[in-house]
């Protein structure tokens, strides 16, 4: 298959097995079989892309004229290649969770789940490998619209509340910030593609792209930077694996992945370093950081404060996106990853507690390590990845996050970047110890969730302990980005 | 300009604004009609003045007379005027419509009887 | 027949209305209307290629020359607007025949279809002349046959609303033949372009100051610009859905191509004195109205009437484009007078699928429609993201050009403004959809399904063109800023 | 002297005007209305517009008034005090309305000067070749039928669509074109017989003038519309005083529908020939061989149209009031 | 020169008679008295006035016009007046006295 081919198709899959899922809706081990037959072949055509990619291919699409001058492109460089090969894994093991998870819960509705499930990863691939700024906006949008039905799948008043924040405030950021954003870039510069070393003029007004960083930093709303992260604790009424893949791993890091995407190829690192609003928005990452930290400590409910956890984590990224310095961006990049495993892990967990002891609060968690020592092993693992400890993958990431500090000179971020990181093993690697911990409550037997539940599970843990051993793979696929030559 | 060359005009005006006030200010819906026909001829007398020429007679061709009023306002408004009584009579047909349905065309008491 | 393609679009419905009075069966008068206007349209499609092709393109009715006969003068512009209005009004027609069998009197279907042509011809005559009597004469074509369209509807508050839309209409256009006649009076002639080249030779007048002013109220009357919307809710929403789909998708569009055609091509409103307070005031009402309508529109708790205050919402966007008045905001309310039809089509004729299947367009009758109607409710969704200006929609160009329109003429509140307004369209377009997918429908109401297969497949045809447009945008930009590029470059010295 | 009668001619508009606007009661209205559409003809004819003054006899003091009057007749004369009481945005709006108005006009050429832009641009042509061009004296109706054809084309059917906006908003509950009344023709007790007698001499010589103004409008004041309007009254009469069953029995409302539509077809079936000979719509030269000849023709065929249509439209709007009156009436 | 002078007088006499009427219209007591001084002196005084104008008149054609419209006016507005009249009574508007306080007695057999 030529290497536009394979774009499209990595596009198109989920796509396509949309109808079929629609038509099964009777059947739920064929329709599931399905989702499942998607996933794996969307995995084998991601990891064609990332050979084709190393073979040093060019792989690039448009379409036709939208606007004058304007074209829907796909292209694969070496970010959106990390960031699709993980989305299309965690969807197979998402799947394979999910079919425990819903059958387990008795949910309804579980076509149009599995439908807007699969569509929602279109939109990721979409992203992933969009080549301008149109593109990324359209599957951005799009990927907005087709979680919420995911979202409000309980269909209760709390559901449509929550669809109403999620909704109200992505598509109102991306609308009222993002959309002018992108029309202002269009009307400086001409062009929207991503372009090595950016697409502004050296001359471009200052003020102008402080304005532009502005907007864009608040414009990508799904980065979850404060003040409009609202809408991620709000999307937590969703059933768990949309919580896990959507609001850990695809909505969220699509946000992060478009804030890396446009300080690169938009800005430019040399540009992004000199504008003049990036100071001011590295303080505010900052602040977000240690104030979702801070908020993750004080929720009692189990998925609530995994969802601040996300936020501080993401901060992470757009911290390293606004250092602008290599190592920084080569740490938001891994981060991506190393994050994405940690969290879906997480939440993973906490849906398998749901499932098996129907609990959802913290403090109810107590002495559960003996009922469930499986699942508890795993989130201590993951908590500890999300902490920045080994033996996990996010050990590696913030440490070139740290070695970005260092490099601009910011002691403050240094400091802020360990307070963090001790107050998420607080909040988050307290539970499974405590949970570990004799209680008064005595010896059980155990009580684990479904086994696709416990497969998942095995397999996301696995990843962070992978990504520890073997980071290179992840460092030589991201290094052209830094060394300036990331687009075809 | 001496007051006497636009006296014409502001008449007119005059008697215009006495059919809009009417159609605005009126209640009973054949009254708004009968303002909007006033309105309209006023419209009428004001074109068919634009078109006269002071010593000029009716432009039906003749060898013996040298100056005529300008014959396309009258043209115009001929075709306006049957405008006029298309729209009065559609108006109409709705008014006896909406007598039926109401049994009123006073505008308050119709207001009144939709909002419950 | 090629050298009369000017005037077909025209002709072909204002002699087939009377030619349908013949046939008495309603059937046989649909079936005839849905050809008259396949065949305008066609002619109107024809049309467009040859001013692509050729340019202007006059004709001169009676054989007489310009400014002493009438003229139709075909240039980019209206060849848009003409294929528009036709393509809108042959897609209503083509649907309408299960809706109009459902809302409206069955004593009176034939001389619906009847009116329905009339009203056709009198929009298309609108934007076919060069002459600003001729004008006048089929507006108050197209305004009468939509009085008594509206008044077809099945609420006896119909008849209000059309009483009303008929006392306001006529007194807009009666300033509009006020405004001709000063008009006459200054420049002696009527013919549209003969005005343009006169009236700059008059210098400063303020009769053609008067002249413009009620011209532009009148049309703005039925443009329903905010604050002259007051005839728009009732009528939009008592009116047989039919005729709401149908006035949405081209009476206001018509009535946007007269502003535009007299602001720019007659009066040159770029280049005169006005120009400046003119510009405030379009776009102060027009962000006004974009806002209020919309916000109006949240609140309401019937569907019909919601979207008939988001139409007034959406003139508002169209009175900023020519408010900005540069050639991108031309530009861009033509673009979105041509997606906006396209849009409130699909969305109107959902509503009338709506109606005929439960009988209402409130809220509560409409809980869960998502479920029983699927097909339906999914074009509806296509067509309300296109209105809010999802990308990959038609309704997304619109605001793309005209968020450009607005920051190239360095007016970032305005651009702001308009991209703030559209989220006010997500809410009323989302509270739609939380009701029609989240809620349970009401028991016991289950109406017997009338068959209405065309109007399905228009609807879905309209959602369709919504997406169409989204991604290949080349009809209406490419026309559009060649049409923007007349107005503001037909200067004559 | 012709200032002298423009002067009382026009301050007696002003005051039916105003007593308008002071009078309360409609059937008060409908007469000074009435008034108001007399006066505003014999205004046109100083003004030297004797075409219009003949229509706007008929219409504004005759067939309006009369549509005013079968409505009264069904709803009844009163009129509420305190009804529509916004006097206070009434006067601002027309306000603001009259001043423009007045400042429009303060840039106007002065009134009836011969020198006016209006007069010397495009009507000039009309007055000096119109005869030639068209052989027809009267310049109104070679304008109104050949050079500007087609705003009458468009004048026929905004006539013809208020025929059927009539129809269509009138026939709901009783079926369309069967005018049949439920009630027994006007007071079998009493019968006009004096009226009736007068009237049934007249309506011949009615019709016949009808058909006069129809054919001699190439010479004077007249043509299509105006005979139409002449011709429907005839029937109306009749259908006033012998009720709306026996002139439906004369005339059958079908019948009559088709007619209204049939005066349409004529005049654009006319263009169309053009059309169909490679000329412009409308254009008369394809009739006849000799130009002035087939001008000739092609007016008179076209305000042959006009004169059906209309006359057919005002008889079909009338059985729509009148079956009005006699379902709903008393 | 001496039908001049009668045309003269002829319109003059109808002038006057319209006069006549229309302060009868105005002054006079009750509906009837007063459809009665406008009745009977409209027809004398337009009849007048047309004739009046005949006699100006020096060609055929409006001679003839003149005549019809003449012709017209006989039969019009007597039958009018009468048609007004009957109007007025079936709608039970009765005579009164010479100030138009009183409603006076009915004839025999009406009530």
């Amino acid at each position: 298959m030529s290497g536009a081919g394979l774009l499209v198709a990595s596009l198109c899959i989920p796509v396509t097995v949309i109808p079929g899922i629609t038509l099964l809706h009777n059947r739920p081990n064929p329709r599931e079989a399905l989702s499942l037959l998607a996933s794996a072949l969307l995995i084998l055509i991601n990891l064609g892309i990332y050979r084709s990619l190393q073979q040093g291919q060019t792989l690039a699409w448009q379409s036709g004229e939208v606007l004058p001058g304007l074209r829907l492109e796909l292209a694969a460089e070496p970010l959106g290649v990390l960031f699709s090969l993980i989305a299309s894994t965690l969807w197979l093991v998402t799947t394979v969770y999910a079919v425990g998870y819903m059958r387990a819960h008795n949910e309804g509705n579980q076509t149009r789940f599995y439908a807007f499930f699969a569509l929602s990863i279109a939109c990721v691939m979409g992203i992933a490998f969009a080549g301008n700024l149109l593109t990324l906006f359209l599957f951005y949008e799009v990927l907005s619209l087709s979680t919420w039905p995911l979202v409000v799948h309980a269909q209760t008043e709390r559901a449509r509340q929550g669809g109403r924040i999620y909704l109200g405030l992505l598509l109102g950021t991306s609308i009222v910030f993002f959309l002018p954003a992108i029309i202002l870039t269009w009307w400086t510069s001409s062009t929207l593609s991503f372009t090595d070393g950016g697409v502004f003029d050296p001359d471009t007004s200052p003020l102008l792209l402080a304005v532009l960083l502005v907007l864009f930093v608040f414009g990508v709303g799904k980065a979850a930077m404060m003040p409009f992260h609202r809408w991620l604790p709000a999307a937590m009424v969703a059933p768990t694996p949309v919580s896990a893949l959507l609001h850990a791993v695809a909505v969220v890091k699509a946000g992060v992945f478009s804030l890396l995407k446009i300080g690169i190829y938009i800005f430019g690192l040399d540009q992004l370093g000199a504008t003049g609003s990036r100071e001011a928005l590295l303080y505010l990452a900052t602040f977000s950081l240690l104030a979702a930290s801070v908020v993750a400590m004080r929720q009692d409910n189990l998925k609530a404060r995994l969802a601040y956890s996300t936020i501080s984590q993401l901060a992470y990224v757009s911290l390293g996106v606004l250092l602008a310095v290599p190592d920084s961006i080569t740490g938001g990049s891994m981060h991506i990853a190393m994050h994405a495993f940690g969290k879906i892990t997480l939440f993973f967990c906490a849906g398998a507690i749901l499932v098996a002891t129907h609990k959802t609060e913290v403090s109810q968690l107590q002495g559960l390590g003996r009922q469930m020592p499986f699942t508890m092993g795993a989130f201590l693992l993951a908590s500890l990845s999300i902490a920045g400890l080994p033996p996990t993958g996010g050990t590696w990431s913030k440490w070139y996050l740290m070695l970005g500090t260092l490099e601009t000179g910011a002691w403050l971020l240094t400091i802020a970047l360990l307070v963090s990181s001790i107050l998420n093993l607080i909040y988050l690697t307290l539970i499974p110890v405590r949970a570990f911990w004799p209680s008064a409550a005595g010896p059980r037997r155990m009580n684990e969730a479904p086994i696709a539940c416990c497969i998942a599970i095995a397999l996301s843990a696995g990843g962070c302990i992978a990504l520890f051993l073997f980071p290179q793979v992840l460092y030589q696929l991201i290094s052209p980005i830094t060394s300036g030559g990331g687009m075809p | 300009m001496d007051i006497l060359s636009h006296f014409n005009y502001w008449v007119v005006v005059v008697l215009m604004m006495l059919g809009f006030f009417i159609v605005i200010a009126r209640g009973n819906l054949i009254k708004k009609l009968i303002g909007l026909n006033i309105f309209q001829t006023s419209v009428f007398i004001f074109y068919i003045s634009t078109g006269k020429v002071i010593g000029g007679s009716a432009p039906v061709l003749s060898s013996d007379i040298q100056l005529y009023s300008n014959p396309l306002p009258h043209v115009l408004i001929l075709t306006a005027i049957v405008v006029g009584i298309a729209t009065t009579s559609v108006g109409l047909a709705l008014v006896l419509r909406i007598y039926r349905a109401y049994g009123s065309i006073e505008q308050d008491e119709i207001l009144e009887q939709s909002r419950q | 027949m090629i050298s009369h393609l000017a005037v077909l679009p025209v002709l072909l419905p204002l002699v087939g209305a009377p030619a349908c009075v013949v046939l008495r069966r309603p059937g046989a008068a649909w079936a005839f209307a849905c050809g008259v206007a396949f065949l305008a349209f066609v002619a109107a499609s024809h049309l467009l290629v040859q001013t692509r092709e050729l340019g202007v393109i006059s004709y001169a009715l009676g054989g007489w020359a310009a400014p002493w006969g009438i003229e139709y003068r075909i240039d980019l512009l209206n060849a848009l607007v003409l294929v528009l209005v036709s393509a809108m009004g042959m897609t209503v027609l083509l649907a309408s025949r299960a809706s109009v069998r459902g809302e409206v009197d069955p004593s009176r279907h034939s001389l619906f279809y009847v009116a329905y042509l009339l009203c056709l011809a009198g929009l298309l005559g609108i934007v076919a002349t060069g002459d600003a009597f001729n004008l006048f004469v089929f507006l108050e074509i197209s305004s009468l046959a939509t009085y008594a369209l509206v008044a077809c509807g099945r609420d006896r508050r119909a008849l209000i609303a059309a009483f009303n839309y008929l006392i306001m209409g006529t007194i807009g256009a009666t300033f509009i033949l006020i405004g001709i006649g000063f008009l006459y009076m200054t420049t002696g002639t009527l013919n549209m372009l003969d005005l343009a080249v006169r009236l700059p030779q008059l210098g400063e007048s303020q009769t053609v100051f008067a002249a413009y002013a009620f011209i532009v109220v009148g049309v703005c009357l039925k443009l329903a610009l905010f604050p002259l919307h007051l005839w728009l809710p009732g009528t939009y929403t008592q009116a047989p859905s039919i005729v709401t789909a149908f006035l949405a998708a081209t009476a206001t569009k018509v009535a946007l191509y007269v502003l535009v055609r007299f602001s720019f091509s007659v009066f040159h409103l770029e280049t005169s004195r006005l120009a400046l307070s003119l510009e405030a005031i379009f776009i102060t009402l027009g962000v006004v109205a974009a806002f209020a309508g919309s916000l109006v529109a949240i609140y309401a708790t019937d569907l019909k009437r919601g979207l008939a205050w988001s139409s007034i919402a959406q003139v508002g966007y169209m009175a900023i484009s020519v408010g900005i008045g540069t050639a991108a905001g031309l530009q861009a309310g033509l673009i979105h007078l041509f997606n906006h039809a396209l849009m409130k089509g699909a969305l109107f004729l959902a509503v009338a699928a709506y109606v005929l299947r439960v009988g209402g367009t409130t809220f509560r009758e409409l809980r869960g429609i998502g479920q029983r109607m699927p097909l339906t409710t999914a074009a509806f969704v296509v067509g309300g993201l296109s209105l809010i200006g999802i990308p990959g929609t038609a309704g997304f160009i619109s605001k793309w050009y005209l968020v450009m329109a607005a920051m190239e003429s360095e007016r970032w509140l305005l651009a702001f403004l308009v991209v703030a307004s559209s989220l006010l369209t997500a809410v009323y377009i989302w509270r739609f959809i939380e009701v029609a997918y989240l809620e349970k429908p009401e028991s016991g109401k289950a109406s017997p399904q009338k068959p209405a297969g065309m109007l399905l497949t228009c609807t879905l045809l309209l959602a369709l063109a919504n997406l169409y447009f989204g991604f290949d945008t080349r009809l209406p930009v490419s026309t559009s800023a060649g049409a923007a590029a007349n107005l503001l470059g037909a200067r004559t010295p | 002297m012709e200032l002298a009668v423009n002067i009382v001619l026009l301050s007696l508009l002003v005051t039916t005007a105003a007593a308008l606007v002071l009078v309360r009661g409609l059937l008060a209205s409908i007469m000074l209305t009435s008034i108001y559409g007399l006066l505003s003809a014999s205004f046109f004819v100083i003004m030297d517009a004797v075409d219009v003054a003949f229509t706007e006899a008929a219409v504004g003091a005759g067939v309006s008034p009369l549509l005013l009057l079968l409505s009264v007749a069904v709803i009844g004369r009163h009129e509420a005090r305190n009804a529509g009481a916004r006097p206070l945005f009434a006067v601002l709006l027309v306000g603001i309305t009259g001043a423009l108005l007045i400042v429009g006009t303060l840039d106007m050429p002065a009134f009836g000067r011969a020198d006016a832009p209006a007069h010397l641009h495009v009507a000039p042509r009309y007055l000096l070749l119109s005869g030639e061009e068209t052989g027809i004296p009267n310049v109104v109706t070679s304008v109104l039928a050949s050079y500007r054809a087609y705003d009458t084309l468009g004048e026929v059917i905004v006539i013809f669509t208020a025929g059927v906006a009539v129809i269509l908003i009138l026939a709901s509950g009783t079926h369309r074109g069967s005018a049949r009344p439920h009630s027994a023709p006007v007071d079998t007790k009493d019968p006009h017989t004096i009226l009736q007698v007068v009237s049934k001499t007249m309506i011949p010589f009615m019709l016949l003038f009808a058909f006069y103004v129809q054919f001699h409008g190439d010479y004077g004041p007249g043509g299509g519309f105006q005979a139409g309007v002449i011709f429907a009254s005839g029937i109306i009469l009749y259908g006033l005083l012998y009720g709306l069953p026996a002139i439906c029995r004369v005339i059958r409302p079908p019948v009559v529908e088709l007619c209204s539509a049939l005066g349409v077809l004529v005049y654009g079936v006319t263009g169309i020939l053009s059309m169909l000979q490679g000329r412009p719509f409308l254009d008369y030269s394809v009739l006849a061989d000799d130009p002035i000849r087939a001008q000739q023709i092609g007016i008179m065929v076209i305000e042959l149209g006009v004169g059906i249509t209309v006359a057919s439209v005002l008889i079909v709007i009338y059985y729509a009031f009148a079956n009005q009156f006699e379902t709903n009436g008393n | 020169m001496m039908l001049d002078w009668v045309s003269g007088v002829l319109l003059l006499v109808g002038s006057f008679l319209l006069l006549t009427g229309a302060l009868g219209f105005l002054r006079f007591a009750d509906f009837y008295a007063r459809i009665h001084a406008c009745g009977v002196t409209e027809t004398l005084a337009t009849s007048c006035i047309l004739l009046g104008l005949l006699i100006q008149s020096d060609s055929a054609v409006p001679q003839f016009k003149l005549l019809l419209i003449l012709l017209f006016v006989l039969l019009s507005s007597p039958t009018s007046s009468h048609a007004l009249a009957k109007a007025a009574w079936n709608a039970g508007v009765r005579p009164r006295d010479n100030r138009g306080k009183q409603p006076l007695p009915l004839p025999p057999g009406e009530h």
